[in-house]
């Protein structure tokens, strides 16, 4: 049992591969390893010691090309990840198209314009759509066939809703007198719309 | 240094070297104090049993050696000299019972006091400059791992707020008297509007003019009008505090970003 | 066994703060950990467990400041001598400012030059402050309202202390005294705060 000279004992020799393998910024080979700890020392045998040790755990010692490196386990990827939940105020302008959408749905952009008695942005019914509160409902039978909106599943779900006829309120806002009981907008479209143009224009780009 | 002494001062030899050796040391010195505390040490007691009157005459004596091999002292350090040359008068007079003020004593106790608590902040350094140092002694991770962020965002929307909205539309409609042509008039409420919509995105300083409508960028009337508005607007809304304007120069593009408001209450 | 949520067990939860702290160069807090690990998760409790795993290993678990993080042992330092950055030599009025800082925080640069008995240099402080070894603190609430000087995290995980209350020798230097910004007697100085202030709210964040 003599040592020519002194060779760490190996889990000394254990504790410098893990140092050196966690401190490199890239994987490092055996050679590299064994060049760096005091002669003698057989870094393939720590290195095995090591990666037993480190077997299970929430990191590895994985190879890479030539090299070995710490990786975290595959299983906790999750953890690298980070959800930042955000809380957004609707622009008024959102609101609004969207209350449209779902009173009125189909309903189609000239409609909602003339509601609310101004232009809709591109942005806003974009910011609509993405939310997937809002989709495309089948064209209207009318020149230009526009399409028209109509709400989600999602929607339903996020305002606690059956179905859009149940939307709670409509009556009362009828019966308030917050609603007149105008034919719905949609039946005068064909008149008074300049908008046939305007449509095929508007989802063109 | 030697050819700054003045052979006319006709000091001995070995005064000179003893000067000089004192001379090229008070490059070393930081200052006063630094050449005090150096000075103490040829005491070779415990700094709190120094004798502020021996350092006040090694100090003098310094000065006086530096004067006469013509070299200049700052100006602090001429301060200094006064000040001990005082502080020794006064420690060997006896205590003049109308005077008024700090005694000597208090004096020279306080001159101790600056001059341990230098040394004492040297040897701290010194402590803390000899500790394992991280990228010297002990390392961290060499190759770390970003956390990628997801953003998600959630509107805060309730079913009220779209009942309201929805009958803010129809109450405004039934008192609309008149629609004008709004095919080329953008107003300052549709621009706040749109403005408000989109302007919490801008995190970086973004041009106006991107904020100007689709459709409203080309036609002059149009764009026009949709500048105009989305300027008063920008306007309002830096008043709000929700954004922030800035212009580099004379007609340079004008730019907004969102101001970043301290969430919660 | 029934659990409320599905709260991982123990040995777990150890895995996945063991492959946070390995992530990350920085240290990381029982908070910033939490928040990324599954509800009801306790990180104390994991950490307490993991620290004991590693003790007299190659790598350790520190703590710096309100943070945790991994560290090679100091004992390991010759095999990452290749890795050493070019470390800038720092000024003997730089080392001195610093030690001043970190002992007498929150200092005034006039105190600092009271101190050690010369003007401090605006560049000793630009580099101290680079290094981000130390940063702005509170403005003294004293006519000028000058600002002050603490020192950071970073340079608690620089020289491996947990709190700039274990820096060597604190106590016996504040025993004698030595860390009060006695005034010089007779001198009313209405521009700084009268001495043992600076002291009582030095540790008190």
């Amino acid at each position: 049992m003599t040592m020519p000279f002194d060779i760490p004992p190996m889990g000394e020799q254990e504790r410098m591969v893990e140092a050196m393998l966690f401190a490199s910024a890239r994987p490092l080979t055996l050679r590299e390893m064994e060049k760096r700890m005091p002669q003698g020392c057989d870094a393939a045998e720590a290195l095995a010691a090591l990666r037993q040790r480190y077997e299970g755990r929430g990191v590895q010692i994985t190879r890479v090309g030539e090299g070995w490196a710490f990786r975290t386990a595959p299983d906790l990827g999750f953890l690298m990840q980070q959800q930042i939940a955000e809380q957004k105020k609707l622009s008024r302008a959102a609101i609004e198209t969207l209350a449209i959408v779902a009173y009125h749905q189909p309903v189609t952009r000239a409609e909602i314009e003339e509601i609310r008695g101004v232009a809709v942005s591109r942005g806003t019914i974009d910011q609509l759509l993405e939310l997937e509160w809002i989709r495309f409902g089948r064209r209207r039978m009318t020149p230009g066939r526009p399409v028209t909106f109509v709400v989600t599943e999602e929607f339903l779900d996020h305002f606690g809703l059956e179905s859009a006829r149940d939307l709670p309120g409509l009556k009362e806002l009828r019966a308030a007198g917050l609603l007149d009981n105008r034919p719905m907008p949609g039946i005068l479209r064909s008149e008074e719309e300049p908008g046939a143009k305007g449509q095929s224009e508007m989802f063109e780009e | 240094m030697g050819d700054e002494t003045d052979p006319t001062a006709d000091p001995t030899v070995s005064d000179r070297l003893a000067a000089e050796a004192l001379i090229i040391d008070v490059d070393g010195y930081e200052g006063p104090l630094d050449l005090l505390l150096s000075l103490s040490r040829t005491q070779k007691v415990d700094l709190r049993k120094i004798s502020v009157l021996e350092l006040a005459e090694q100090y003098l004596a310094f000065v006086t050696q530096a004067k006469m091999l013509r070299i200049e002292l700052a100006a602090d350090y001429l301060v200094m000299a006064a000040w001990l040359a005082f502080l020794k008068s006064r420690l060997l007079l006896p205590p003049d019972p109308e005077a008024e003020g700090p005694s000597a004593e208090e004096l020279a106790a306080h001159l101790a006091f600056q001059l341990e608590r230098l040394q004492a902040m040297r040897e701290a350094a010194t402590r803390l400059m000899a500790r394992d140092q991280l990228g010297r002694d002990f390392f961290a991770r060499g190759e770390t791992e970003g956390i990628a962020r997801i953003r998600e965002t959630s509107y805060d929307v309730s079913l009220l707020d779209l009942m309201q909205a929805y009958a803010r539309i129809r109450t405004r409609d039934e008192f609309r008297p008149y629609a004008f042509d709004r095919k080329n008039l953008f107003t300052m409420e549709q621009a706040l509007e749109r403005m408000r919509g989109v302007v919490g995105f801008a995190g970086e300083w973004t041009d106006l003019s991107t904020y100007l409508p689709d459709g409203w960028g080309t036609e002059p009337k149009r764009r026009r009008s949709a500048t105009a508005a989305t300027f008063a607007a920008s306007l309002e809304l830096a008043k709000q505090g929700q954004i922030e304007i800035r212009q580099q120069d004379t007609f340079a593009p004008i730019a907004i970003r969102a101001r970043s408001l301290p969430r919660g209450h």
